[in-house]
């Protein structure tokens, strides 16, 4: 049982926490912006080798700089939706993912041409598990990664309700139409919609490299169980999305559990599967998502 | 004049490249183009076409299934036909879907269908892919080989652009077209929506799996990777939207023109200083990204525009005032 | 003194398709104006119009003497003109107060106070203020999205079809709430399919046909033409939108 | 759209035959893709020994070496494609790569061999290339990993293990080399207590390692790339306690093992074969010392393996007497086999010396004596690493 604790659930929490992060910038976009954006992952890693050479120039700790690596990120994403997303506007969708497919290629290609491929590492050596809550085994980057999820998820659930621009995403993101009757000022959203995207996107990625390493795929290869969270938890349901964050992360370290016999349920081969399965079959029998999303 | 007859049989191989995938871009007009069924599988009834085509024509070989040594035309017809099935299943639970859902599902379908091909060591050799895939004409002497070898894509490339058009041009293109254009007035017009949609994405999905059998032939070489999600699937999306939509010559034209700057822009790169050797294909990359931005911004109705057939006349009369909506209600 | 709202020879259309040919239309202050005409009339196109959601062509449209043509419409609600549309008109996933507060999203002043007069004027919402709108009842839901339309008294409110699918019982309820409102002060212009109900609250209204004027008159008047009462007012209103040109204008 | 079509054929045009005083060789490797941090040693290999040849005489009459790199993507549909740019458009004699064996076997089965190119590679190691029916075209100086599998199972049995668990990450290069290790293992009379596959590339392993542990193993065997899954299972089975040693082979053998992990937590724990000469050995010293210049580390995967495929196709050219690909490609196993005067990393002018008298030369290679059997193979040299009390790799020759 401590097993099933330690070694399936937590680490389940921990990667459904970065998946859920991230799923709220691709499930805001999505319903706001209505489209799927596969920049995102991409946007991801930029925050986070923005976050490393922070701490390589200041030799702070990942998550003290990370606020700022936050703002430069938002500030570039901004710029980049001015010069590659705002002409779309009003195009369909497709022209929209398209542009954002190129983004991914070029963002990615940066990345690369000034950090390099070569692996990174926000912070060396491993983490044994905290003494004070054996045998519960939590390390201290776990419960920094699941508390600061917690702040955030507050954070944006303040936002979205007790400000005037998160109410106006909520409702952009309901009827971006009626939005626009009702005097919402669209790129305004648009806007604040980038920046809680990018953020939550950096921190996700912070917390990623805090827990694996740092290299210029680690985005992309988030890509597609972030957007399997944010279909599973309803498209432009910001709830929705870290729901379907954890569900996912829970049931791809689940897969693997010996619920039958003493073998893995599912072959670890299999794993990446798991998230897609959950996705498509939730597309198909209930697919306004867990949260009432909106359906096309 | 050495020199030349190497353009000369790399212009053979971008027109070999560009064919393969112009078969591929044919397919998706069908599903996107003329229907809008936004199919992000591809690489997956790709994949099915590719490792069928292989099986079957490769001889006896350990560690994956073989041995079956079928001719090769038979092969790509059994290709095009399982991913005729596979599409079927999928367009069955799918086709319901609407616009990015259905990208969404195919997207994550394609992956475990990858998956699959990678676990199931014993009938694919896993990771380590199948090698040694007869290719057609091959025997032939160099450089009549290569060139009956593109003679074949191309001539398949052909008989698809004809059939396609003649489909288009017919009651059944027309049909479609209405469906992409208004999904209502054409089921108000008695047309079996469902049906016409379901029989899009198999054409499609059939078109793709006959690419994957030309692409394993001319590779010889396939392992999970060929299927990669960003050059079997967003790049043959690239390349119709660059070419035209809803244009055959166009989805032709675009996989032939985008194939070249994919793999020519690297001619380029590779010409840059040596500190940046490596660096060079980032570059490269990058470059590919800004060029489809370009086309994105200042084409983006593709390089060759959608041609309308007329429409079809018993639908005619009822898009009038259905393109009207909420003035009316029915 | 000009009136609120006046459309002259306005012609609109989607792309292409021109659907309005020349419209005139007037709404004086505190009036209410209904719109009526058979399917594919351009009835919810002159509103849209109005509110700057397409390309007008031709023509001009005033707010209480100010040229508004072609204005987006960001600024056409900043300048006084509430819309709301016939379907899809509340956020569903926002509280029944948060839809009003979305109502006065261009003020930078406090929307409480206003909110409690709008709860004034639609009691039952009151009780329902953190309720998502998407779980209301229909009638309801049309009361939160006049409501909201109401937020920052608007110099005019179009309402496009405010009683489509709703029961009778709801749909007079409706229409006492548009005179109420009027009564209040707004001035509204409204299209409505329940043609009778409608011309019986309306000071006056306008009968368009295939993108044109056909009649107008005071709603009284309207309700007593024979023409327009063949066409509308008796058993099969829509299927008469067949009826040519040569129908007859008042004399 | 004109301007495009123009840039391409400007392109084309710019890709101008062989200038005089200039021999090409393509440098195909995949730079980018799934593996492209792996990839930038070896391509600083093969670039040291092109600088090398060229500060000291260059090739027949004073001739630039010029490698013209591309990229395969690790994907056999971009590995045909540079093969085809680099024969046709940079009508290179010979090749060096292209890196992974999937893409390595579309390029020679596709472009090279039909086009009478030899070709050497110096990563791909997958046992299907030693089938290729390639006309003696297709060499490497990278061994099947049939024989580093072997290495490992025997230094493994002779360091006492009995018992292994063994996980590999799911791609070409991986799953071969575990399943020749899980055979010679259990040749020997040792026990595999699980085998499992994973996937690379996930954030978190720790269901898997738990499951792994189960069987009473004394260890973990483990097959994967440092950058896709290694680090992070290494990682997180000393967080969860499960394993507390493990055994690795070359795609774990990078410094970033130590500098992510901490050289404390690794020490007397780390067992990594590498195929590489004996580092006491002249040759890679002699490589190592040149190869510090580039600022990478010399023990880098295949770094000494892209040296020697340059090096041995330059060797090959001078042979040969000419730029002729069927010369080279006979010239081959002449220079990289005995007999023959010994040449080492770096001796190029020697060779060339030597060469010019009509003397035979035997290259002995950084990664070991590099020489070819009859399908074009190299056995396999091989070397353990441990860690050392500096907190570095400590390189022992495995006899």
């Amino acid at each position: 049982m401590m097993a099933f604790l330690n070694f399936y659930l937590i680490p389940g929490v921990v990667l459904g926490c970065i998946y859920a992060l991230g799923a709220i910038g691709i499930s805001l976009t999505f319903g706001i912006l209505r489209f799927s954006n596969f920049a995102h992952g991409d946007t991801m890693t930029l925050g986070v080798y923005i976050t490393l050479s922070l701490v390589q120039f200041s030799g702070l700790h990942p998550l003290l700089v990370a606020p700022l690596a936050m703002v430069l990120t938002t500030g570039i994403v901004l710029g980049l939706d001015r010069t590659f997303y705002k002409p779309f506007r009003t195009s369909p969708a497709i022209m929209l993912v398209i542009a954002s497919f190129g983004l991914m290629l070029m963002i990615r290609s940066v990345i690369q041409f000034f950090w390099g491929v070569q692996l990174q590492a926000l912070q060396t050596g491993i983490q044994m598990p905290l003494e004070a809550l054996l045998p519960v085994r939590f390390s201290e980057n776990h419960l920094l990664i699941i508390g600061a999820t917690v702040l955030l998820m507050m954070a944006v659930h303040l936002v979205l309700t007790r400000t005037k621009i998160g109410k106006a995403m909520r409702a952009t993101s309901d009827n971006p139409e009626l939005a626009a009757l009702t005097g919402i000022d669209t790129e305004v959203v648009i806007r604040a919609t980038w920046a809680m995207g990018a953020s939550l996107a950096v921190a996700a990625g912070v917390f990623l490299g805090l827990d694996t390493h740092v290299e210029t795929m680690m985005g992309f290869k988030l890509l597609l169980p972030m957007f399997a969270a944010a279909i599973l938890g309803g498209i432009g349901k910001p709830y929705g999305a870290v729901a379907g964050g954890l569900v996912i992360g829970i049931a791809e370290e689940l897969s693997a559990y010996p619920w039958i016999g003493t073998t893995p349920l599912l072959s670890p081969g299999y794993k990446g599967g798991v998230a897609f399965a959950i996705m498509v079959a939730m597309l198909i029998w209930k697919p306004q998502g867990l949260f009432r999303g909106r359906q096309f | 004049m050495e020199q030349y007859y190497g353009y000369f049989l790399y212009l053979l191989s971008l027109l070999t490249m560009g064919g393969i995938y112009a078969v591929l871009t044919l397919g998706l007009n069908v599903q996107w183009g003329f229907t809008g069924l936004f199919n992000a599988g591809i690489a997956g009834f790709f994949a099915v076409g590719a490792y069928v085509q292989a099986i079957l024509t490769t001889p006896i070989y350990a560690r994956h299934l073989g041995g079956y040594e079928w001719p090769i035309p038979l092969a790509m017809l059994a290709a095009m036909a399982l991913s005729a099935v596979v599409g079927y299943g999928v367009a069955k639970i799918c086709i319901r879907l609407r616009a990015d859902y259905l990208a969404i599902a195919t997207i994550g379908i394609a992956e475990i269908i990858r998956l699959v091909f990678k676990n199931e060591g014993w009938a694919t050799n896993g990771p380590r892919g199948i090698s040694q895939i007869p290719k057609a004409f091959e025997d032939l002497p160099q450089p009549w080989n290569t060139l009956a070898f593109v003679a074949m894509v191309l001539a398949i490339v052909m008989v698809i652009y004809l059939a396609l058009e003649r489909a288009r041009t017919a009651p059944w293109g027309r049909v479609m077209t209405a469906i992409r254009e208004n999904e209502a007035a054409a089921a108000a017009a008695g047309k079996n929506v469902e049906r016409f949609r379901l029989e899009s994405f198999v054409i499609g999905s059939a078109l793709m799996g006959l690419g994957g059998a030309l692409m394993a032939q001319y590779l010889k070489q396939i392992d999970p990777q060929v299927s990669d999600p960003l050059t079997a699937t967003f790049l043959v999306f690239v390349m119709l939207i660059a070419g035209g939509s809803a244009n055959n010559k166009g989805a032709i034209l675009g996989a032939m023109l985008m194939w070249t700057v994919w793999s020519a822009t690297e001619i380029l790169t590779s010409r840059l200083p040596d500190e940046f050797a490596i660096r060079s294909a980032y570059v490269r990359i990058f470059l590919i990204g800004l060029i489809l931005q370009f086309i994105l911004q200042r084409r983006p109705q593709g390089i060759l525009p959608e041609r309308r057939p007329k429409p079809h006349p018993r639908l005619r009369g009822d898009r009038a005032p259905a393109a009207n909506t909420g003035s009316t209600k029915q | 003194m000009s009136a609120m709202l006046e459309l002259d020879a306005i012609s609109a259309g989607y792309g292409e398709t021109e659907i309005l040919h020349g419209i005139d239309l007037h709404v004086e202050r505190g009036e209410i104006v209904v719109i009526i005409g058979p399917n594919g009339a351009g009835k919810t196109t002159a509103m849209k119009a109005i509110f700057g959601l397409l390309n007008i062509t031709a023509g001009a449209i005033r707010l209480a003497g100010e040229e508004i043509t072609n204005t987006p419409p960001q600024q056409v609600v900043t300048r006084g003109v509430a819309f709301v549309p016939q379907s899809a008109n509340v956020f569903v996933s926002l509280t029944v107060e948060e839809n009003l507060e979305m109502g006065a999203y261009v003020s930078r002043d406090d929307p409480a106070p206003r909110i409690e007069e709008i709860f004034e004027l639609f009691p039952p919402l009151r009780e329902k203020r953190r309720q998502a709108a998407g779980l209301l009842s229909g009638g309801q839901r049309q009361m939160v999205a006049m409501g909201k339309a109401l937020m920052l008294h608007p110099k005019i409110l179009l309402l496009d079809e405010p009683t489509a699918g709703l029961s009778p019982k709801y749909r007079s309820e409706i229409f006492r709430i548009v005179q109420d409102i009027n009564a209040a002060g707004a001035t509204i212009l409204m299209v409505e399919q329940n043609a009778k109900q409608a011309l019986m609250v309306a000071h006056r209204g306008y009968v368009l046909v295939d993108g044109e004027n056909r009649h107008s008159g005071t709603g009284r008047a309207l309700l007593d033409d024979d023409e327009v009462a063949r066409m509308f007012l008796g058993a099969s209103g829509g299927a008469s939108g067949k009826n040519d040109g040569n129908g007859g204008r008042p004399a | 759209m004109k301007h495009l079509i123009t840039a391409a054929a400007l392109a084309a045009l710019a890709a101008t035959p062989a200038m005089a005083g200039e021999i090409r060789v393509g440098s195909v490797a995949g730079v980018t893709g799934p593996i492209a941090e792996l990839v930038a040693p070896i391509v600083a290999g093969r670039n040291l020994a092109a600088a090398h040849i060229n500060a000291n005489g260059g090739l027949l009459d004073g001739d630039t070496l010029v490698l013209v790199l591309a990229d395969s993507q690790c994907d056999p549909k971009a590995g045909v494609d540079a093969g085809n740019k680099v024969v046709n458009v940079e009508q290179v004699v010979a090749i060096v790569g292209a890196s992974c064996s999937g893409a390595t076997n579309g390029m020679v089965q596709s472009v090279t061999i039909p086009a009478g190119i030899p070709s050497v590679s110096d990563s791909a190691t997958a046992p299907s290339i030693t089938d290729l029916d390639d006309n003696n075209l297709v060499f490497r100086t990278a061994p099947s990993d049939a024989y580093q599998g072997a290495a490992l199972a025997k230094l493994a049995w002779e360091a006492g293990y009995r018992k292994l668990a063994v996980t590999y990450a799911n791609d070409d290069y991986n799953a071969g080399i575990a399943e020749v290790f899980v055979a010679n293992f259990e040749g020997l009379g040792g026990k595999v207590t699980a085998n499992q596959v994973h996937e690379p590339n996930k954030a978190s392993y720790r269901a898997e390692i738990t499951t792994l542990s189960g069987g009473g193993a004394e260890a973990l065997a483990l097959f994967a790339y440092y950058g896709g899954s290694g680090i992070t299972i290494i990682r997180n089975a000393l967080e969860t306690g499960a394993f507390g040693k493990f055994m690795a082979a070359d795609g774990m053998f990078d410094v970033s093992v130590i500098e992510q992990i901490g050289a404390e937590n690794l020490r007397g724990n780390l067992m990594i074969t590498q195929s590489a000469s004996d580092p006491s050995n002249t040759s890679y010293q002699l490589f190592a010392e040149a190869y510090k210049s580039t600022g990478m580390d010399p023990g880098a995967p295949y770094a000494a393996h892209g040296y020697d495929a340059t090096f041995l196709i330059a060797l090959a050219i001078e042979q040969a007497g000419a730029a002729d690909p069927a010369l080279i490609a006979a010239a081959l196993p002449e220079v990289a086999n005995a007999p023959g005067e010994i040449i080492r990393p770096g001796e190029w002018e020697k060779a060339k010396a030597l060469i010019a008298a009509g003397k035979a030369v035997n290259y002995e290679g950084a990664s070991g004596s590099v020489d070819f059997d009859a399908a074009g193979d190299v056995p396999g040299f091989y070397s353990v690493n441990t860690i050392n009390a500096e907190g570095k790799f400590e390189m022992r020759f495995l006899r």
